[in-house]
């Protein structure tokens, strides 16, 4: 006999906001998008001049300023896609495989 | 509109606004250049303002249930009907501030759509809106087809680019049209503002984001918007191709400001157009004939604009040398006059 | 007191639209709607309403901006007919799910093709599950009535949807007929301020119209469903406010000399009133004979319809749709769904007539009473149902 | 109960007669319905409309086949439409002719009474065109009395504003006292 698959909402239909709006701003922060990447970009921070082009192209907003001026990427979102690296005048972000 | 643009101050690249309208956790693929159009114009824009989307890719990795990447009032209705939507939305906050309803009525309204949703379905909806005359802004993200749906031509591929219902074959070299002008069509609707932009001169995006948002009125504004997916190229060169779209005229940055063409950037020396088709596995297939067709298509469409923002110098020029002939013309006047005077008092 | 003023029925609409305080109407005109709108813009251009007219290039636009403006917070109407209503059918949806609190009058005329700009109710029966309230109108007072409940009731917290006025096309709206108008201090609270909890505001950024993944569609459908049964109750008490303050009161199933009747008749809309003249002639020559109007068709009341009916032995039920392929019009499916798991229920039979303007006259009553007595007696005809004033050769 | 069907063509004035005779019935606190054969008939098409008066509130919304009085707009309809059509018996036929009782009479059914007024002379008179909305108004109440003269006037000032409304009922008058009957 098969067994009964489970296929469950994620909410309760009386828990919806009306006309099932979404109410709290950004709240795709919740999602991790940095578990599709393949590749993650790597930042020399000693060729870094803090232009911030790889922030400014990122299109998945990973790239951030760090306390010391230099950029980092934010790996929870960063997809790999590799802009950065192609866009950095410095040659300061590097892509590596991510690992097993 | 003038005194809008005369306060206009521009972006500062080491002082940009921090705050994202768009946040990070959205579901667009590896490399999106569309995306990064989108954060782009929604950052120039800043906290204050709403997002009207149309259905489509934008749409699909910015909202799905139970999470949105929206930090900013954003409504999607479907998918033709944006302009109409958006309309609307800007009537109501007109009339409620009118009848001291709600305190605010200058509130930037961004309507989104893709090059589908812009000019071929929503083509309707949208020139009844600039029409109307309402103060909103238009942004078509153009990634040349129907990339949600899976890559089928629009009305805004570019001649040559295989999509999956325009397939190279023995009898086909791909989209055998050539793209609409959809800036010129919004142009025809004597609107104040219409440019094109693209994320990879991402000042200038900015910049005229800004300006539509102060100019009353409609303004369109048509971005370049590179689809790893659907053109086939690596997500790592979105910005670079962007970049060479500009640098090989196939995509010229220009406004166009009171029926006024204005060319922003020349590109006197252009790099081949073979250069940026070759990054792109849609344009693989085709032949040296058919980039010659592209290469000539491009010069042609480049030279026409040319033409239209010289005919604006041409314009004040016309108007300088005039004025310099009235005043040569007092010069001599005066002169004739002092020489009249000096013999009257001799005689 | 309420002035008794002779008038077009699509005036006295307008009317009621300008003492609802609207902020936004969006219209593209099609006959034979046109009256009210032209109306409304005549009342904005002298300032008479302070509103926004908008001129749209398509009622898909218009349905589109009165979802963006009520989206905003702005209250709303718009009226259309047949073409009109069939071309705003995917943004209807999105409006009752988007929970909309948008007013609409449908001045029903019949769908193409061949294209007809006459009376019937095709368009609507087209858009029956919409999600919206749909309420239809016998006369003139009833429709400036209408319009006045309408606005009241999706102004309520517990309601929040879209509603439909049905006002028969030509046969009421461009009909001059007596009306009671109220003056604006007589209406005092009945029709409340428009307010909305959620809609777009940057001091509080929502997003509204999110992708419904399959884990949400059915829970977000349920909303609608459930609001839209409750609305019930709203409507309900609505109109027994209005009857209380006005003198006029409402119910979502309304009967006419149902008293021992055996047979029922069952209509919707203006042809209502043609029905009670026949039921009058019937009744004066002693057949027991009776007839209930169905006002409320969405949500349809399923207890009050029941209940009306439940001594009755014939139902006649009256369809201005031809539900093509199907063993009966709209309504008659409706009527049969509705007593199927009753013990003891009536025989029921469906009479479509009064299609494309197809006049409705006393003698189609007089008929169809007849043949639904033969029906009771003999055996029901071959065909689910009849097609009354059909020309054969 | 009483049904009364207009006759005329596109642009004559047949709705306009309709929408006021309607009002006025509504005026004197009856019920009334006013309606025009509804469709796309344009300008110089044969166009028909229809008043149905009562004194309760009423029970029918069927079009009108029997009616009690008929009126005639324009006399070239004469010979295209069967105007007497379900005119009742003893109902009124109102011609706006500029021939005389005796000349038509005696081609119509005999039960049938008869009133003719000179609608366009005098409209052409007063109102400068030959829009007769109103002078055949003021030959059907000379006949049939079916609403005080007096009921008319605010229809009148409501459809065609304070100036036009007054020449309007001159012509009204001048037609009320130059109708013939029989």
């Amino acid at each position: 006999m098969a067994e009964k698959v489970e296929k469950r909402a994620i909410i309760g239909w009386r828990n919806l906001a009306l006309g099932c709006a979404i109410l709290e701003p950004g709240s795709s922060m919740h999602l991790l998008t940095g578990t599709w990447r393949l590749q993650r970009p790597v930042v020399d921070p000693e060729k870094c001049n803090q232009c911030g082009l790889c922030h400014i192209y990122c299109p998945d907003l990973a790239m951030t300023k760090t306390a010391a001026g230099t950029y980092e990427p934010d790996l929870n979102y960063c997809k790999g896609c590799g802009i950065c690296a192609e866009e950095c005048p410095k040659d300061a972000i590097t892509l590596v495989e991510e690992k097993e | 509109m003038k005194i809008a643009l005369e306060s206009f101050e521009k972006f500062d690249p080491q002082h940009l606004p921090e705050f994202e309208p768009l946040a990070p956790g959205h579901r667009a693929c590896q490399g999106c250049g569309e995306v990064l159009a989108l954060r782009l114009a929604a950052k120039a824009l800043g906290r204050e303002m709403m997002v009207i989307s149309a259905t489509g890719c934008m749409e699909i990795i910015s909202s799905a249930y139970p999470q949105t990447a929206w930090r900013v009032p954003w409504l999607h209705v479907a998918f033709e009907n944006t302009a109409a939507v958006a309309s609307g939305v800007e009537a109501a906050l007109r009339i409620m501030k009118e009848k001291g309803k709600i305190a605010r009525d200058d509130i930037p309204i961004l309507a989104v759509a893709g090059d589908g949703g812009t000019a071929d379905i929503g083509l309707q909806a949208l020139s009844g809106a600039l029409e109307r005359g309402h103060n909103f802004i238009y942004l078509c993200l153009d990634n040349e087809a129907y990339m949600n749906t899976g890559i089928q031509r629009s009305s805004l591929t570019p001649y040559g680019a295989a999509t999956t219902t325009s397939p190279p074959g023995k009898l086909s070299m791909g989209e055998s049209h050539f793209k609409k002008d959809m800036p010129a069509i919004a142009v025809a609707h004597k609107i104040p503002y219409v440019a094109t932009v693209n994320p990879a001169f991402y000042l200038d995006l900015m910049n005229k984001v800004k300006k539509a948002s102060l100019i009353k009125g409609p303004a369109y504004i048509h971005a370049f918007s590179p689809c790893p997916t659907g053109w086939r190229h690596e997500g790592r060169y979105a910005v670079k191709i962007a970049r060479l779209a500009v640098q090989t005229r196939v995509f010229p940055l220009y406004e166009v400001i009171n029926g006024k063409y204005f060319l922003n950037r020349k590109i006197s020396k252009p790099k081949p157009v073979r250069e940026y088709l070759k990054l792109q596995r849609r344009f693989a297939h085709l032949t040296e004939e058919d980039i010659e067709i592209i290469q000539e298509n491009v010069n042609n469409e480049y030279d026409r604009l040319l033409r239209l923002s010289q005919a604006v110098d041409l314009e004040s020029k016309l108007t300088t040398s005039f004025q310099e002939y009235i005043d040569q013309l007092k010069l001599q006047m005066d002169e004739a006059y002092q020489k009249l005077r000096a013999e009257f008092q001799h005689t | 007191m309420p002035t008794r003023t002779p008038m077009e029925v699509s005036i006295a609409v307008a009317k009621a639209v300008q003492q609802a305080d609207v902020d936004v109407i969006a219209a593209y005109p099609i006959t034979p709607q046109t009256h009210i709108v032209e109306h409304l813009s005549e009342l904005v251009a002298n300032g008479e309403l302070q509103a926004h007219f908008m001129n749209v290039e398509s009622e898909h636009s218009a349905i589109s901006a009165m979802v963006g403006a009520a989206a905003a917070g702005a209250s709303t109407f718009t009226a259309t007919s047949s073409q009109g209503l069939a071309l705003m059918h995917e943004i209807l949806f999105i409006a009752a799910s988007l929970r909309l609190p948008i007013v609409m009058v449908v001045a029903n005329r019949a769908l193409s093709g061949p294209i007809s700009i006459w009376n019937d109710h095709s368009d609507i029966m087209a858009e029956r599950d919409i999600g919206w309230i749909q309420v239809f109108c016998e006369t003139g007072q009833e429709a400036y009535d209408a319009i006045l409940h309408a606005f009241r009731v999706v102004r309520d917290p517990n309601v929040v949807l879209p509603m439909v006025v049905n006002i028969d096309g030509f046969n009421l709206t461009h009909v001059i007929e007596p009306i009671y108008l109220f003056e604006q201090e007589e209406l005092g609270d009945y029709l409340p301020e428009h307010r909305q909890s959620l809609k777009l505001d940057i001091d509080h950024p929502i997003t509204m119209g999110p992708v419904g993944i399959p884990e949400v569609y059915t829970e977000a459908k349920k909303q609608v469903e459930d609001a839209l049964i409750n609305s019930k109750q709203v409507i309900l008490a609505a109109w027994q406010e209005f009857g209380r303050r006005f003198g006029r009161a409402y119910a979502p199933i309304e009967t006419y000399r149902v008293e021992d009747a055996q047979i029922l008749l069952m209509t919707m809309g203006v042809i209502s009133r043609t029905a009670m003249g026949a039921v009058d002639r019937l009744r004066d020559a002693g057949k027991p004979v009776g007839l209930i109007r169905c006002r409320l068709w969405r949500p349809f009341p399923l207890p009050e319809f029941r209940e009306a009916v439940r001594q009755a032995s014939i139902i006649a039920v009256i369809d201005r749709h031809i539900s093509l392929g199907a063993h009966s019009g709209p309504v008659g499916q409706e009527v049969r769904s509705a007593l199927y798991t009753l013990p003891n229920r009536p025989q029921v039979f469906d009479f479509v007539l009064g299609l494309g303007g197809r006049d409705v006259t006393v003698h189609d009553f007089l008929e169809i009473v007849e043949l639904a007595e033969q029906y009771a007696t003999q055996g029901p005809p071959e065909s689910e149902y009849t097609l009354i004033g059909l020309r054969e050769v | 109960m009483i049904e009364i069907r207009f006759h005329g063509r596109g642009g004559q004035g047949a709705v306009t007669s309709c929408e006021i005779l309607s009002m006025a019935i509504i005026e004197e606190g009856r019920y009334a319905q006013g309606f025009a054969s509804f469709g796309p008939e344009r300008r110089g098409a044969p166009v028909l409309a229809f008043v149905r008066a009562g004194d309760k509130a009423l029970k029918l919304r069927e079009q009108v086949y029997e009616p009690d009085i008929v009126a005639v707009l324009d006399p070239t309809l004469l010979r295209i439409v069967d105007v007497t059509s379900g005119l009742k018996e003893n109902g009124w036929l109102i011609l706006n002719t500029k021939k005389t009782l005796a000349e038509h009479k005696p081609k119509l059914r005999s039960d049938l009474n008869l009133a003719v007024v000179d609608a366009t002379t005098i409209s052409m008179d007063i109102l400068h065109a030959p829009i007769v909305s109103v002078s055949i108004l003021g030959g059907l109440v000379r006949a049939t009395g079916i609403v005080e003269l007096n009921s008319l006037e605010k229809p009148l000032l409501k459809r065609f504003g304070a100036l036009l409304a007054r020449r309007n009922k001159e012509a009204l008058m001048q037609a009320y006292w130059n109708t013939a009957m029989a």
